[in-house]
Formats: C-alpha cells, structure tokens, sequence
C-alpha cells in the first residue's frame, strides 16, 4: 500500500489517455521488444491511448490488426511465447469475450503447463463499464472473472499517474497483465510524473478517516474521494482505500483499514453477488470480524444489462449521492 | 447497362425505390443533427451512401422473411418496414422507441416487422441467422434469413463457421457484406489478404457473387435469385460494393484522415439515389416531389421521438430478474 | 428451498449422465422445438448424456455440429430467438469460452436490448471442474462468472434427481440457464423419479443440524455430506445448505441456515478469492452478522491451472478431509 | 511414383526416416499399455498411422524452427527432438516429465527443442505460431513456425482469422492438417463444407497443398519447399491425407462404431513404416534391427519414467502467483 505522495517538480497535467499513450512511449523506448497490435491504434482510435505513436515507432511496432479478436490474443500470447512484449489493446470489454479462450485457456496457462520453462509476458489492455448509452455490449465489467483466473494479473487504476504507473509495471512484469481502463476516466485530468516502472502496484490511501472505509477500484476511487468531501462536512471522515490491482489483491491492505475504521463499504461497477465487492467483502469480513461495529456494506450496479436510455443508464452505476447515503448508513449502524 | 437497367424497371417500382432510399437518407441526416443536438445519445453510425444495398435486399425479400444487422443498421430496419417515428424515438432513447429505449441506434429490434436485431459486435449476428434459417426449418417455415455486415467481419472467424453450417444443413440464409471499403479508418486492403469475401464464401461450399451496391435495380436483381436459391436450401453469400458518405460514427470526419476527399468525391458521384434517377429516367419534378416525402416522414419521425417521454424508472429492471 | 422428501415407488436407480439423457428424453417427447447441437452428441460421446436420443428423434432434433463453439452457441441463440429451444452441449469448460461473446452478449441480453420483444429459451449444458488428471485447459470452473451475468439463469445441480430437475426446469423456461455439470458427478449414482418439470429450482435442505452450517453447490454438496458423517461422530451435526442455482440465488435459504446455526462454511470449488465462496460469504455475513458466533469461514480450490499430476491435482480441490477440518475450526471458534 | 520416390531417397536417409517413425510408433504403443495399466492418466490420444507426417514435415525444418501442436502431439514432440523419457515421464505425470508432470499427455513442452507445446482446445495453438512467427519477425529471426492440428480444427473460426493473418503481415509460418478424417466419431465430410481446407487457405491468400501423408518422402518433399517458401515470407498449408489406426482415445474402438473394419484396414494396408520399407527398399534385417532398437528406445523411456518421482507437494504453486 503506497500513500499518495507530495507534489514533485516534473508533473505535468494530462488525461489518463494521455498518460496510457506516454506510458507505451517510455517503455517502447527502453525495451525495443514491444509491440501494439490493435484495431485502429496506428489512428489512436477512439481514446487516443496509442495516438502519434506510429509515428516515432513505425507501423512495425504499431500493429493495425484487422477485426479478429481471437486471432489477434493469440498472436499476442503466441508473440510473448517467442519472446517480445505485445500490448494487445480491445478497445470495449464486450470484445474481450472473443479473445477469452486463448487469453484464458493459453496465455495464464502456459507458464504452469510447460513446468515453468515459459513466460508470457503480454499486457492486454481493455476498456470497462459505461461510456455514456453505449448500451449493453459495449458497457460491461469483467474484472471479478479475470481477477478469478489464476496466471494473471489484473489492475484497475484509478488516476492518471496510476494508468502510468500500471502500463509501465506491466510493460516490465513476465506474465500477463490485464490493465483494465474504465472508459470514464480516459478525459479525466490529473497529474503525471513520467519515470521509471514502479516496483510493485498494490493499492493507494487515497485519503484517511475514521468513521469508516470505503474499498474500491477504478472509477470507484473517484466516487468515494467526492462522497468523502461530502461526509466530511457532515463530520463523518471516511477512509479511501483505492486497489489499483485486483489481482494480486491487497489483503493486508483491506484488513488494515477495516480494522483501523472498524466500519467497512465495498464499492465497485459490477453488481454484488458474484461481483468484486463481494471479494472485498468476504476479505473484510474474514479479517476484521472480531473488530467490526456493523456488517460489511457492498455497493455495486444494478443487475442488469445495461440500457441505452441516459434516464436508465444513470439508474445502473453507482453514484456520488448512492455512496454517501451507503455511507450514512454504515456510520449510523447499531449492533 | 444503365440501358438494361432501364429496360429492366417500370416508374413505379422506380418511383417506389426512390423513395424508400430517400427516407433512409433524410432519416440518417437527421439522425446525425439529432447527434449533435444531444438528442441522439452515445454514437451514431449512420448509412449514407448505402441505401441502395438496404433497399435493394430486402425489396427481394417476402413479409415473413426476416433480417438481422449490425452497428450501422438503421437503413435495414427502415427497408425492413420499421416505423421511423419508432426508430427515431429509440436512437432518441425514448419509451415510443421500438426498443423501449434500451437498445438505442445500435440495438434496434422490430419483431413484428421481421426485423430481429442489430449486434454491435462486428459479426455476431451472422451465426444468429444461421439459428434463425436453422430454427425456420425445423419449423417448417418457408422464411429466409438475411444477416448484413461489413466489410470489417469478413475477418471474423464466425463468419467462416457459419457459413460452413449454413452450406453443411442446407439452410435458407443469405448473408450480405456490405463492403464501404473501411472498417473505421482501416481500409479493406490493409486487413482483408487473398481474393476477398466472394472466393472465401464459395471455398466454404456458399454461392456468392460481388456486385455494385450503388445500383439498387441490379442488388435486388441478383438478391431475388439468391434468396429464391436459398430458400431452396443454397445458402448464399453477397457481396455489395459500396462506400459510406460519411464518418465512421460521430466525430469521425468524412475525408482527410484515412481517405481522401478525391476518393470520396469520386464514390459521392456514384450516389444510389442519382444512380436510379438516371437510369430510371426520373424526372426532377418526381425527385423533388420524393424527396419532400422522404423529408416530412423523417420530420415527423424526429417530432415524434423527442416529444415521446423518457422511460420511468420502473422501466429499469421490466425484462430481467432483479 | 426444498427438503429432500421421502421415497415414493417410480423410483430408479441411475447416474447423474443417464438422469440428464433421461430428461432430454422426456422433454423432447413434450416439446417438438428441442433440439440438441454438439459436437458427437448422437454417439453420446463422452458422458452418455445424449446417448441413443438420435434413435428416437433423428438426426433432424439431434444434431452433430462440426468443431465450431462459437457459431453453435451463436447457431443456438438465433434458433431460440426464432422459437425453438435449442440446448447446446459444451462438454469441457474449457471450450465454453469460445462461445461466451454469443452466450452473453447477444444470449443473456437479447431480452432486455430489445425491450422485451424477444425471449431466448436457450439452455447450455457445460461440463465443468475436474475430471481426473485431463489438466488446466480441461479442468476449469465458470460458475461466479456466469452467474454474473445478468441475464443468464445458471443451475449447479449436485443429485441425479436434481440434475434431471434442473434440465426440465430449463426446458419450459424462457430465458437463457446455463447447466453447470460437475464432470465428477457424471457417474454417480442415486435415486431418481422422471415425471414433470418443477416449477421452481432453488436449493435443497440436504441435512438438518445445530453446529454448523455448510453453504455449497454441485460436487460440494457430496463433499459435505461425507464430511458432516464423520463430524457427527464427534458430536458435530452439521447443516448442508446445497445451492441447486446460483442465479437465482437462494439469499432468503442462506440467511436461514446462517441464522440457524450462526457458523457458516461456504465451501466452493472455484479459489476463494472472486469465487463463489466470496458471494456466498457476503450474503451470509450480510444477512446473519448480528448473530453470527464466528466468522463466515470459506473453503475452495487453490489459485492454480489445474495440474496434470494426480499427485498435484489431489491438492488442488477440497476434499471431504479439508471439510471435516475447516468444520472443526469453525465449531472450535472462540471470539 | 514408388519408383521416383525410391530415386528420391538414398538408404541413410531412408534408416533415418524409418527409424524416427519406428520410435514414435512403439512409443505410442507403449504410452497406451502404459494408460490400460494405469501409468498414464487422464486420456491419451495416440498417432499410430499418422507418423509420416510428424516426422516428414519436422525432417524439413531446421534446428532454430519451431512447433506448436494439438492433443495428438507425441510424435510431433519426438520428431521435434524431445527425450522420449521425458516425455514419457510428462505423460506418467512424474517430476521428471518434460513440463515437470503438470501438463501431461496434451501438454507437453521443450522449449530446449524447439517444441512449444501442444493445446488442448481445438484450433487454439494456431495463432499462437503466428504470434511466434510475428515475434521472429519483429526480432529479425530466421526461424520457422509450424503448427499441427487435425481435420476437427477445420472449422474453428480462429484458424482463418490466423491463415488472413498470416498472408497479410507475410509471416514465417506453416500449417500443417492432418486430415484422419475423422474428429472424434464426426467424419470431416459430416463437418465440413465445400472443397476442403486447400481451397479455404488459398481464397485466404495462403499457398496450400493437400499430399498423401501416409510417403514420408512426399511429406518431407514438399513440407521443405513450403517451409523455405515460408522462410521468405510466403506462408503456406499442408494438409496431409492419413488416418489414425487406434481410436480416438482410450476406450474409443479402432472401428465398429463410426467407421468399418473395412476403412480401417484398407489404410492400415497404407502404413507409413512399410511404405517406406517398399519404397526404399529397406532389407528386412535392417527393418528388424530397427524396430528392435525402437523398441529399445520406447522401453527404456518408460522404465525412466515409471521410476521417477511423482511431483512433491511444494511443486503446486510453483511457476504461479500463491
Ligand atoms: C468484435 C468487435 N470489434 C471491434 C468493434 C469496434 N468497431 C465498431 S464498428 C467497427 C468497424 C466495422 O467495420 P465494417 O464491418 O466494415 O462496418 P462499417 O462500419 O464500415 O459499416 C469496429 C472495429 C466492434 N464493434 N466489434
Ligand atoms: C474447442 C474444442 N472443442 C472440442 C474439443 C474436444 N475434442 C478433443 S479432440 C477432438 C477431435 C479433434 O479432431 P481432429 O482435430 O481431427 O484431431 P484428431 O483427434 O483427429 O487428431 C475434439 C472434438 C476440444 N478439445 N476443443
Ligand atoms: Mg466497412
Ligand atoms: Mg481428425
């Protein structure tokens, strides 16, 4: 668990798009190996996480793919079996399902079923969640199945500097990666230090309290970081526990907020049976039993898939308001 | 062969082709302003320049045949007899919408109209019709299926597998690839190797001929006689050449980033609409009379989504289990 | 939730494999619409569960399919949006994600997408967990990411009986269910009665008792009841709750047990962490924190691709041994 | 075509060849009556009758290529270089298995060699040698990628996803089809469609050529013009006529249930080892010297197998994330 550190002197402003893009850049510098394969990255297509880079890479490195998911996560854990470092970029989660079996079935296998004599190290990166009445298949969550899968792991940034950081650890990292981008963070603005690849990506104090904790991931952070400005007025101090990985999880980081606020509300995109939440949940709940002053709280979305109609759609995803009220709930629990 | 063309159609069928490309036409227009008003939520892929492929298929085809499409779908639905006001209501995300509202531009779904769905995930629909064509002959339904797509699925292994069990069952379903030459800013020849659709479709056992998608008098020339052969149990395959006048979806400009204005202005001169004009002798007091037509039922579509109310809250969770 | 009820006389002795043959007989001699599409399934290869059907409804109802998972599942959506019921057999979990873009993006959301114009009574019949050293790719779990998907209605039937009731139920309904087949309980023996489609699947009481309670599902539920012989020997006397659906779930049944004997086992076979266990575990900590004398306790599979070795792969999933003891922990709790 | 055959080969070569698929044979023989008595587990699918193509094919290619291959993989991995030992020990599940005992029959790997691994899921390991050659590629490798797989990955999507791949960016790879006829009980003129997957792989822009894959020479032959055809960049498919004398799996009758005895021993009239014997005109004594040293060699790989040790327990969480 990493503390949000002070301001350093070479931050720039930027998009977390923008700070995917200079993340493939730096590390496409360094290590000659990487390549992106992906439809439409030579345009940058459509979030702009790969834009201009054709241009200081070339197109041999910079991989227009035609629209073949299947063949394209093949080529990608195939590629990383012989050695070189693909990034392979789906831009909707629902395309993702096209790419499972070899994703699944090969690429968190092979390493295990070879005794250990390969790696592959392939970072897939894939847009999550709503985008705006994209409807159904094109806002979905899949962070709860790829975190189940053993062989890979699975980060969910939540800011900028975190998208950075999570694209240059997995650009260094031998297995796969699975960088999941929820896709209503790509325009957010915040600061980036560009560097080195960090060391580990565990999970971010975004803020501390103690009347309870909110545990989340992705856009969750920046939902609860709202709800707690909110609460605070209201002299409820809630702690942000942001885990920019899913997999590994930080459990040690879990069972230290919830047994420092004793009050715990897990937060996440999905709905909660069978969603993360109920992972943080169960985490907490193991954890913390002795200590807790009110049951384990889980937010999620709604169980549906997801409508077109704004009026719907808004009605799906958890809100600022949805957390405060959880919140006030948590807080004012008698056993 | 604008001559034969000619000789092959009378005015009224012109005249009724005309019309049914040109409400298509307005209707995408305004499908695109709506967009940009915030009318219109999300994306929006809209079918300028390639009506004639809509209109031409499915006026071959019969009321109980059916139709499955994709992203860029409107113009099918509209041929397939969807009520514009419906449709314009459901891209508007409205509850007059012909999905309540929630399936939106790329998920629109008329039944009642034979007109089974639009997938957005480019080539899922193609193995849904082979269910479909599967379904009516276990049935013993005399209805084809058509599933459309673009030149962007021809890369989808689905595709393949589909149309070896729909040549391996003998089933009545014709599949059509609407080639605009771009899947986004990918153009075909960047990501399509070997001789195309047409020989990979007949390499799989499936009838299949490449024609000018611009000429709506030749596409349902050639659609009548496959859907007939399939409806004989010879699936088939069609390839429309054609090319979208527009962006992608919004945002994406017409020219200038992955074609040409040259290459665009040269397709525009190949426009469906003006195609049919001249080789149907129209006359520009008819065309003009048509397009006014197609200009009201578009407006009125238009008026009647954004008066239609929002769905309610109740609407939320009606269709799957809470 | 059901308890198991007394013998009455149609009853026959059969397997798992054969209950399953037995119910598509049965519903296919109802229901002219079915159809069955898999790969070799008019020889009944390999589990027997459609075997000798092609005799009696012909090649036109049983239908053999080339190698090609994802047009079938594709194939079997389309069919049942077009009235009739397809039932598409997957006979290794592993190749089930082939099919998942048609299963859940076009399967589970046809519905809703369409304002509820159109229903998909699909059903898909999946093999699933271990079978005995056939390895990762062979020996997989998809239960907590199926039963997230909204849409889908997934059945872990653990009993012949049951497992003949869950695919008639699945027969008259009209929305996609997805049958979840332990591949180790395929030849297990037990009582069955044919006879009509249940109205309901939910969960059944498998055994009463005080100490505590097991919360399971398919090759769980023999596992538990194996276990809970040798504990009550030691004056233990466990409940076992087996979830016969997981979407659905039985959230009124768990709250009930977890109630009743305030110590909740959730065992599962799928790793703990982003398992079932985990939602299982939330619902029961949720509904039963106030009474609960210990914490939920979860027990799954490691984190592991399933190894090759019988040595190793005997470590990887529960075992009635790993039961007795987590059960003795939970009883043995002290707060 | 015997005789220019026999022109083709001299008689070491001829020993070498006869002598590479004499150990495949009696390790596969082996490897079954290792399964009956419960040394193998799980299943095994063996590849007697089909040793010409393993051998043949991987004869062509050279120390630095590679193989990827599916559940019948064994020959492949011997022809490939890979310790019958080992293999058999990664087949008896034991330590000393070439992964270690955690892959088993259908997935063994020697990456020492040159064998990648071999994929359970139909189809699947096809695009990973396109990545493979993708990688050799972008790392200025000259180095070749062959991927086996049968009839039954046919009509899996990904394979012409991979084919369309392949052509487009002109990798180093080769396809290779054994063509058994059969995918389990479903023969491939129940499955699939059309004129076969030559056709299929030339409208895909990938040259392609069926052989008869029971003459080893004929196998090698053209496998090494298409293999340094693909070395320059033009990838190519061989599909290779053969059959499988056993069933498909342990248990699965060599005949009687989809096929007839009379199929069966109308191939096994076609069996590679004695082709080659007539073809090359290999003297008995030195066929039974051979055979006699094959034997020698399938034995002692499974007395080293069955003697070492199984896995301890601490090898299950290595190579993984605890
Ligand atoms: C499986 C999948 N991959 C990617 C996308 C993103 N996408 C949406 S439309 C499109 C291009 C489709 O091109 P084409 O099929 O030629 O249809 P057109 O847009 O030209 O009508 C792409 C790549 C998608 N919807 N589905
Ligand atoms: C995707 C997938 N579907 C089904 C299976 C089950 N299965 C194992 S082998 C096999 C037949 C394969 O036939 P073929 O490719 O011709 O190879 P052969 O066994 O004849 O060597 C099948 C269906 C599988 N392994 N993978
Ligand atoms: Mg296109
Ligand atoms: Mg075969």
């Amino acid at each position: 668990m990493t503390r949000v550190s002070a301001p350093t002197v070479q931050e720039v402003q930027t998009t977390f798009a923008e700070a995917l893009c200079a993340a493939h850049e730096d590390a496409m510098r360094l290590d000659p190996s990487i390549v992106l394969l992906g439809q439409d990255i030579r345009a940058g297509f459509p979030f702009g996480a790969t834009k201009g880079l054709v241009d200081e890479f070339g197109p041999d490195r910079v991989i227009n793919t035609p629209i073949s998911e299947a063949a394209t996560m093949g080529c990608g854990v195939g590629a990383a079996l012989a050695g070189i470092r693909p990034v392979v970029e789906v831009d909707f989660s629902g395309f993702l399902l096209l790419g499972l079996d070899q994703l699944v079935n090969n690429g968190a296998k092979l390493r295990y079923m070879s005794g250990d004599q390969v790696s592959i190290p392939l970072v897939v990166r894939v847009g999550q969640g709503p985008l705006g009445s994209f409807a159904a298949q094109h806002s979905q969550t899949q962070h709860a199945y790829l975190a189940a899968v053993p062989g890979l792991t699975v980060l969910a940034p939540a800011t900028v500097q975190a998208a950075y950081d999570a694209l240059r650890w997995a650009l260094v990292h031998d297995d796969p990666v699975v960088v999941l981008e929820d896709m209503r963070l790509y325009r957010q603005q915040g600061t980036l230090v560009r560097g080195l690849a960090p060391d580990d990506i565990t999970s971010t104090l975004h803020r501390e309290g103690t009347s309870l904790s909110v545990v989340t991931y992705g856009h969750g952070v920046i939902l609860a970081l709202q709800a707690a400005k909110v609460l605070a007025a209201e002299g409820i101090e809630v702690e942000v526990l942001g885990l920019n990985s899913l997999a590994p999880l930080d459990v040690a980081g879990i069972a230290s907020t919830a047994r420092h606020t004793r009050r715990v509300l897990c937060l996440a995109d999905d709905p909660p049976l069978f969603g993360v939440a109920a992972t943080i949940a169960m985490v907490a709940g193991t954890e913390a039993h002795d200590v807790l002053r009110a049951p384990v709280l889980s937010l999620g979305s709604r169980p549906v898939p997801t409508p077109y109609a704004p009026d719907l759609e808004r009605l799906v995803f958890p809100t600022v308001e949805g957390v405060v009220e959880a919140a006030r709930r948590l807080h004012g629990w008698e056993e | 062969m604008t001559a034969q063309v000619q000789a092959r159609v009378d005015p009224d069928t012109a005249r009724d082709l005309y019309s049914r490309m040109a409400v298509i036409r307005r209707f995408e227009r305004l499908a695109y302003r709506a967009y940009e008003r915030g009318d219109v939520h999300g994306t929006v892929h809209v079918s300028i320049g390639q009506e004639a492929v809509a209109v031409g298929v499915i006026g071959a085809m019969g009321e109980a045949d059916t139709v499955l499409s994709h992203h860029r779908g409107h113009g099918h639905a509209l041929a397939k007899g969807v009520d514009p006001g419906q449709l314009m209501a459901e891209l508007c995300g409205r509850v007059d919408g012909v999905s309540r509202g929630k399936g939106g531009s790329m998920h629109s779904t008329d039944v009642a109209n034979g007109f089974l769905g639009t997938m957005a995930v480019v080539g899922s629909a193609v193995p849904l019709a082979v269910g479909v064509a599967l379904a009516n002959k276990v049935k013993g339904i005399d209805s084809v299926c058509v599933a459309f797509f673009g030149d962007g699925a021809v890369n989808q292994g689905v595709l393949y597998e589909s149309l070896n069990l729909a040549a391996l069952w003998s089933l009545p379903v014709v599949f059509v690839c609407e080639n605009n030459s771009y899947a986004i800013t990918t153009s075909a020849d960047e990501s399509t190797a070997g001789e195309g659709v047409v020989a990979r479709a007949k390499a799989f056992g499936v009838q299949a001929e490449s024609i000018d998608g611009q000429d709506v008098i030749a596409v349902e020339e050639t659609a009548a006689r496959l859907i007939s052969g399939a409806r004989a149990g010879r699936p088939a395959l069609i390839e429309a050449l054609t090319y979208r006048f527009m962006g992608h979806s919004r945002g994406d400009p017409p020219h200038g980033v992955y074609r040409t204005k040259a290459e665009l202005s040269e397709w525009t001169q190949r426009d469906p609409l003006t195609l049919l004009v001249d080789a149907a002798g129209l006359d520009p007091a008819t065309v003009e009379a048509l397009d006014a037509e197609a200009a009201a039922v578009a407006e009125a579509a238009l008026a009647f989504a954004v008066q239609s109310p929002v769905p309610a809250e109740d609407e939320l969770m009606r269709g799957v289990r809470a």
